[in-house]
């Protein structure tokens, strides 16, 4: 016979205010099997937890019953109040009285009488709970690393430097993402490359590190501690192991006519290239849409002039599958596209550019030696006015992204800034909705650009811009002075909004990782889980979760390392016990359930059983790696037989509920 | 036809290719045709038959038959091969233990069609080319052999053998065939007219277990109606909602399994058009999901057990799919 | 009809763990109302229901019955809710095809963040429900304790 | 929230507090030096429930109906829907003529496009 104990939490007036505490207690305590029911403020705290395990003991409780907030929020807390008292803690179930009765409802009669339900429907399940144990779970000691930017540097870094193998997956040539194409960084103005370049020669020499450049994830099976994940390295046509990096390749290449995507198109590469000096690895790659060679059979200069024998016109992608315990993603984020914003004019003049592109213009390593120059003659401008949230704060949908870029603000007052210290003789506009500067040192920043370099900050958005005559008129509104302006400018620099990659949204469905309706990965909890999924296993390093400047991103990053780390130290992880389990004097051996199974955790084998007549009868039967399976329950359906059930849930525990609640 | 399939049977006992032979045998009337396993040669000179009547499916019984001792040699019947294909697929059959002899057929003959004709007292029937020769206590009758095809032989999909090791006959291919017109007729009808319908069909029901036990999809090792974990066990319905229970849960397990054999309404003794729940639901699969024949094939997957991120929602049913 | 009045239907929703019994729980941290009427049931996954429970529900005397999951593409177990999606076309055309009421069963897609979408259908899906009225074309009689 | 701004909302379909004040409407507005109110102000001023005031000015009339503000606003405010809200509720207050042809010649300007006198004649002139 059962002995149920029921507590019914009052959450302070969260419940009791609408709910009947203690009638649902006394109601519950006449429901078969009930042997306790009692009420108190806040079961969680420590004499809650305290007067459950003291009842547990004293009326030698089978089963427990708490109506109180979700099980979301504290089945966890409970299960180990329970274990403590010696009860196994699956014996456990939670009735949701909170977030779905007293804080719904606002009439005491009604909410009263439906956690009463919910109480029953828990009581008819906690009969049929069975004890469970937890199984244990290997992990591969070996971290994945999606995106080699800043972020998954960092991340790296930190997971290498604990002493665990860590992979980073970079799908361009080098790593060194979008903080390799700044110029400056804010608000100390020290040169970025030269807090960057160190951080990727570190990784490239740390022992735990490996790159994998120009590669991408191909597909992701497995589950937190035992991932397996395919890399498509694609082929560069270079032998890595080969290459110096010595660039001749690169400077005899006849093919000169091909976009730099670094410089972001401003300038020229050959199709043999090196993305940077500083690249890591440090190593040529042919881009096959531009080589003569690849396209026709006909130059080969390359190959002549390496001294290395480094070329492989012949070389194919490569797949490499390996194993991981965690997962981080490093995707990090673009600028928008620019075509839906022409009132600024970006495909009308090269004068009209973009923040990014901007960076490209002010740095020494960039396409005008780092002197500014107008991209369409080469002359020097003098009036330059710069347009904040372009694409940013829309109304979402067509007119653009909803969220704030975050990083604008401040990334345009530093280029305001930097013009007006290289270039005094020119003036600089800044059109604002809203100056944010929430940030250590930002605001100050930003107020040295507008009191010590005199850039004129103008609250209101410019409404179009055209190009005449060589110049850019620019119709704005002075909304704070109250006037219409037109400035003829010689550069416009647009602050783009900033978007997550477009390889997140392809990644995200892989991992099984949830995604938000911009395309930027959910965390698992938005204040207190903020560097991890919601699916174990996977975390978020840097601008894919949100957009993030360069201290935030390391920050992050370096946080989401501490957790990996904090997982690879384990040597096993303890799986939920409710998994899937066949009967297999029930099981057809029909495949039904292996079809569906997303963890691919359901083997068969041929077992014998005794047969009439004192024969034996080989039979085809399922089963199940309870390490493998995750509790989904798909199987369970798809067994005509129903010899598949799902520990926890199982067809009887939830028809007990059904019958409850329906009764 | 009869001689050809006896001689084959008997020639496979002799020539020990078999040990058994699974074929059809007379019962108590003439056209009450049953399955049987044959041992020897003499048994199958003087009890195995093959005529119109034949129209049992074989297909089921090699599951248990296929895990004995020793080969088994089998006739199937076109539509008897489809259910042959797709419990291999489940793995419920091994097919090294099996001899498969596919039989060319012409349609199986049924009481219910003769009655249909006027015909009464019928003691034998025989076949003569195209015309089917009827004795009856009145005398003998000359009828077309295809007006009295049983009604699941007139909408036949397919004369295809699948899967056999041998065939007698002439190999068919499939067929046009608006085996769904009874389930459009049903759809066309109104809600209250459908329920209406499915009471009175579904309340004969005396839960005698019959299509369960003749359907070669419903071959689990325990029924859920059988088993007291599953929550829904009942030997027998106690009112309206299980009558509808077991018949709804029965044509869902068998979704996507279903060949549509049509036996589930061929020995169903009260005359319920059983097979009208199972082929709703390949009708619905073919449309929602692309046409799917089980047991058609090895390879292909059951709609049931797969998917695309494309599918319709639930929402064309419940709010209708003609925006009712 | 005096029925509207005083008919106090009883829903069942099925819930997966992940996105919509999150969702229900947004909805109460925002409290957002919805009729008491409606119980929940928590299940891992949307493709956990069987057809056998919902049918169970209406034999027991529930007058409608709702299915919420991940939106598709967004399963926590990466395809659970397609199996479910396909399962529960078919049963509701099933259903349907034998003459019970179409709006008496549901799917609905709700994630942890659609709180007032969670809110909403509840509301929606009971106005449907009491417009139909008791469930009379598929219950057990016997199971009526009132 | 006042009466009018309710009203205003009402005929136009468009939320005001939507506007985060950019000013991306009246920097492209062709009208703007002929406006004593600008088109981000026409927001504003419903928002705060100064209507009776946008009501009274003239500038209501001087926008052309364009829609530059309508197409450029970031967050779907659409001022000029506004504006023709607040151009109706005057006719609808004042229910006779608005505008008469008598008056024409008097508000003719050398960079005002005509169409605008003809169009708004059109709309205010109802009563005949």
């Amino acid at each position: 016979m059962q002995r149920i104990g029921v507590f019914v939490c009052w959450c302070g007036s969260n419940i009791a205010a609408t709910v009947d505490v203690e009638k649902v207690a006394q109601t519950l305590a006449q429901e078969p099997g009930v042997v306790y029911s009692t009420h108190y403020q806040y079961m969680c705290s420590q004499a809650g937890q305290e007067m459950i395990q003291n009842a547990i003991r004293e009326h030698r409780l089978t089963g427990v019953v708490i109506c109180s907030c979700s099980p979301r929020m504290h089945e966890a807390t409970f299960r180990k109040t329970v274990e403590k008292a010696g009860l196994n803690p699956y014996l456990l179930e939670i009735a949701n009285i909170r977030e779905h009765c007293s804080w719904i409802h606002k009439d005491k009669l009604t909410a009263t009488e439906k956690a009463v339900i919910l109480g029953r429907a828990a009581i008819a399940k906690v009969q049929l709970n069975a004890p469970l144990t937890a199984g244990q779970s290997p992990v591969t000691k070996r971290a994945l690393v999606i995106g080699g930017g800043i972020a998954g540097i960092q991340t790296a870094l930190d997971i290498a430097e604990a002493g665990f193998p860590v992979d980073i997956v970079e799908k361009k040539p080098t790593i060194g993402g979008k903080m390799a194409q700044i110029d400056k960084t804010f608000p100390t103005l020290d040169c970025a490359a030269c807090i960057l370049t160190p951080k990727m020669v570190d990784a490239s020499q740390n022992e735990n590190i490996d790159i994998i450049s120009y590669a991408q994830v191909e597909k992701v099976q497995g589950f937190v501690g035992s991932f397996s994940v395919t890399i498509r390295k694609k082929a560069r046509y270079v032998d890595e192991t080969k290459c110096t990096g010595c660039g001749l390749c690169t400077e005899k290449c006849p093919q000169k006519k091909v976009p730099n995507e670094f410089n972001l198109g401003l300038d020229n590469r050959r199709a043999i290239y090196i993305p940077f000096a500083q690249a890591v690895p440090k190593v040529a790659a042919i881009d096959p849409n531009y080589c003569t060679m690849l396209k026709s059979g006909k130059c080969g200069v390359c190959a002549k002039v390496c001294t290395a024998g480094a070329i492989d016109y012949k070389q194919q992608d490569q797949l490499i599958t390996r194993e991981y315990g965690a997962i981080v993603v490093a995707t990090g984020f673009e600028p928008i596209r620019l075509d839906k914003f022409d009132e600024f004019a970006y495909s009308q003049s090269p004068d009209v550019v973009t923040s990014l592109e901007f960076e490209r213009l002010m740095n020494a390593a960039g396409p005008t030696g780092g002197t500014l120059l107008r991209p369409s003659d080469g002359s020097h401008p003098h009036t330059l006015v710069f347009v904040q949230c372009v694409g940013s704060r829309c109304d979402g949908g067509e007119k653009g992204k909803s969220y704030c870029s975050k990083i604008c603000c401040m990334y345009t007052a530093k280029h305001a800034m930097l013009i007006r210290e290289k270039y005094p003789d020119t003036e600089v506009y800044v059109f604002y909705i809203d100056v944010r500067t929430p940030g250590k040192n930002f605001d100050e920043f930003y107020r040295r650009a507008v009191e010590e370099y005199g850039v004129h900050y103008i609250k209101g958005m410019v409404g179009k811009v055209t190009p005449q005559d060589g110049k850019l008129k620019v119709q704005a509104s002075d909304l704070l002075g109250g006037r219409q302006l037109r400035i003829d400018a010689d550069m416009v620099i647009l602050a783009a909004a900033i978007e997550p990659d477009k390889t997140a949204r392809p990644l995200a469905t892989m991992l099984t990782a949830s995604m938000d309706t911009n395309d930027f990965f959910t965390e698992a909890h938005p204040k207190l889980r903020p560097v991890e999924s919601p699916t174990a296993g996977i975390f978020l390093s840097g601008a894919c979760q949100g957009p993030k400047d360069i201290p935030e991103t390391v920050a992050q990053a370096s946080a989401a390392a501490a957790k990996v780390i904090g997982l690879l130290v384990k040597d096993s992880l303890t799986c939920s016990p409710c998994t899937a389990k066949p009967d297999e004097l029930m099981c057809n051996g029909c495949s039904s359930c292996e079809k569906v199974c997303p963890y691919g955790a359901i083997t068969y084998i041929d077992k014998p059983f005794r047969g009439p007549n004192r024969t034996t009868l080989i039979r085809r039967v399922a089963q199940v790696n309870p390490a493998v399976c995750q509790g989904c329950g798909a199987c369970t359906v798809a067994c005509p037989s129903g010899a598949m059930d799902l520990q926890g849930f199982s067809n009887q525990q939830i028809m007990a509920e059904v019958d409850a609640i329906c009764r | 036809m009869q001689d050809r399939v006896m001689e084959k049977a008997a020639a496979l006992l002799e020539s020990g290719v078999c040990t058994r032979v699974l074929g059809w045998k007379t019962g108590e009337f003439f056209y009450d045709v049953t399955p049987a396993v044959f041992t020897s040669a003499e048994e199958v000179r003087t009890q195995m038959v093959y005529n119109p009547f034949c129209g049992p499916n074989l297909s089921k019984y090699l599951i248990a038959e296929s895990r004995k001792e020793g080969k088994i040699a089998v006739f199937l019947k076109p539509c008897d091969t489809f259910s042959f294909v797709q419990l291999q697929k489940e793995h419920r059959i091994a097919r090294d233990k099996v001899y498969a002899v596919g039989v060319q057929c012409d349609g199986m003959i049924d009481m219910d069609s003769l009655k249909a004709l006027g015909l009464r007292g019928v003691t034998a029937a025989r076949e003569v080319g195209d015309n089917l020769i009827v004795s009856t206590l009145y005398g003998e009758k000359t009828v077309p052999r295809r007006e009295a095809l049983s009604l699941r032989c007139r909408v036949c999909k397919s004369k295809r053998l699948n899967d056999c090791d041998e065939i007698i006959g002439e190999q068919g291919g499939d067929l046009p065939s608006d085996r769904f017109a009874q389930v459009e007729a049903l759809e066309a009808m109104t809600p209250e007219e459908r329920f209406a319908f499915w009471r009175s069909e579904l309340s004969k029901c005396i839960r005698c277990n019959a299509c369960r036990n003749v359907c070669p999809a419903c071959s689990c090792e325990k029924c859920v109606f059988d088993n007291p974990g599953s929550g829904v066990r009942n030997k027998a319905a106690a009112d309206s909602f299980e009558e509808n229970l077991f018949h709804i849960i029965r044509a869902f397990h068998v979704a996507g399994r279903c060949t549509d054999c049509g036996e589930c309404s061929r020995v169903c003794p009260q005359g319920i058009p059983l097979h009208l729940l199972n082929r709703k639901l390949i009708k619905d699969m073919n449309q929602l999901y692309g046409p799917y024949q089980a047991g058609a094939d090895f390879d292909s997957k059951p709609p049931m057990l797969a998917f695309t991120p494309e599918d319709p929602e639930a929402s064309i049913i419940t709010n209708g799919r003609d925006g009712q | 009809m005096p029925v509207n009045e005083t008919f106090k239907p009883t829903i069942v929703a099925f819930c997966c763990n992940w996105c919509s019994y999150a969702g229900a729980d947004l909805s109460g941290t925002n409290r957002l109302q919805y009729p008491a009427n409606v119980k929940i049931i928590r299940i891992p996954c949307s493709c956990r229901l069987n057809p056998m429970f919902i049918l169970r529900a209406f034999q027991r005397g529930a007058d409608g019955v709702i299915l919420c999951g991940c939106h598709p593409g967004d399963c926590h177990y990466t395809t659970g809710n397609y199996y479910a999606r396909r399962r529960m076309t078919l049963l509701f055309s099933l259903l349907d095809y034998m003459g019970i009421e179409r709006g008496r069963t549901r799917v609905e897609w709700v994630s942890a963040a659609e709180g007032a979408k969670f809110a909403a259908t509840m509301n929606d899906f009971t106005e449907t429900i009491i417009k139909l009225g008791p469930n009379r074309r598929l219950e057990d009689l016997r199971c009526k304790t009132e | 929230m006042s009466d009018w701004t309710q009203r205003i909302q009402d005929i136009s379909g468009v939320n005001p507090r939507k506007c985060m004040k950019c000013g991306k409407c009246t920097a492209a507005c062709p009208a703007y030096d002929r406006m004593e109110y600008h088109p981000h102000q026409f927001v504003d001023m419903v928002q705060s429930g100064r209507v009776e005031e946008l009501m009274a000015s003239r500038g209501i009339y001087t926008c052309l109906s364009c829609f530059a503000c309508v197409e450029r606003c970031p967050r779907n405010v659409e001022p000029a829907h506004i504006i023709e809200a607040v151009r109706l509720a005057v006719i609808r207050q004042q229910g006779g003529n608005h505008m008469k042809p008598d008056q024409i010649p008097g508000l003719l300007e050398e960079d005002l496009p005509q169409q605008a006198i003809t169009s708004a004649l059109r709309k205010y002139s109802k009563g005949g």
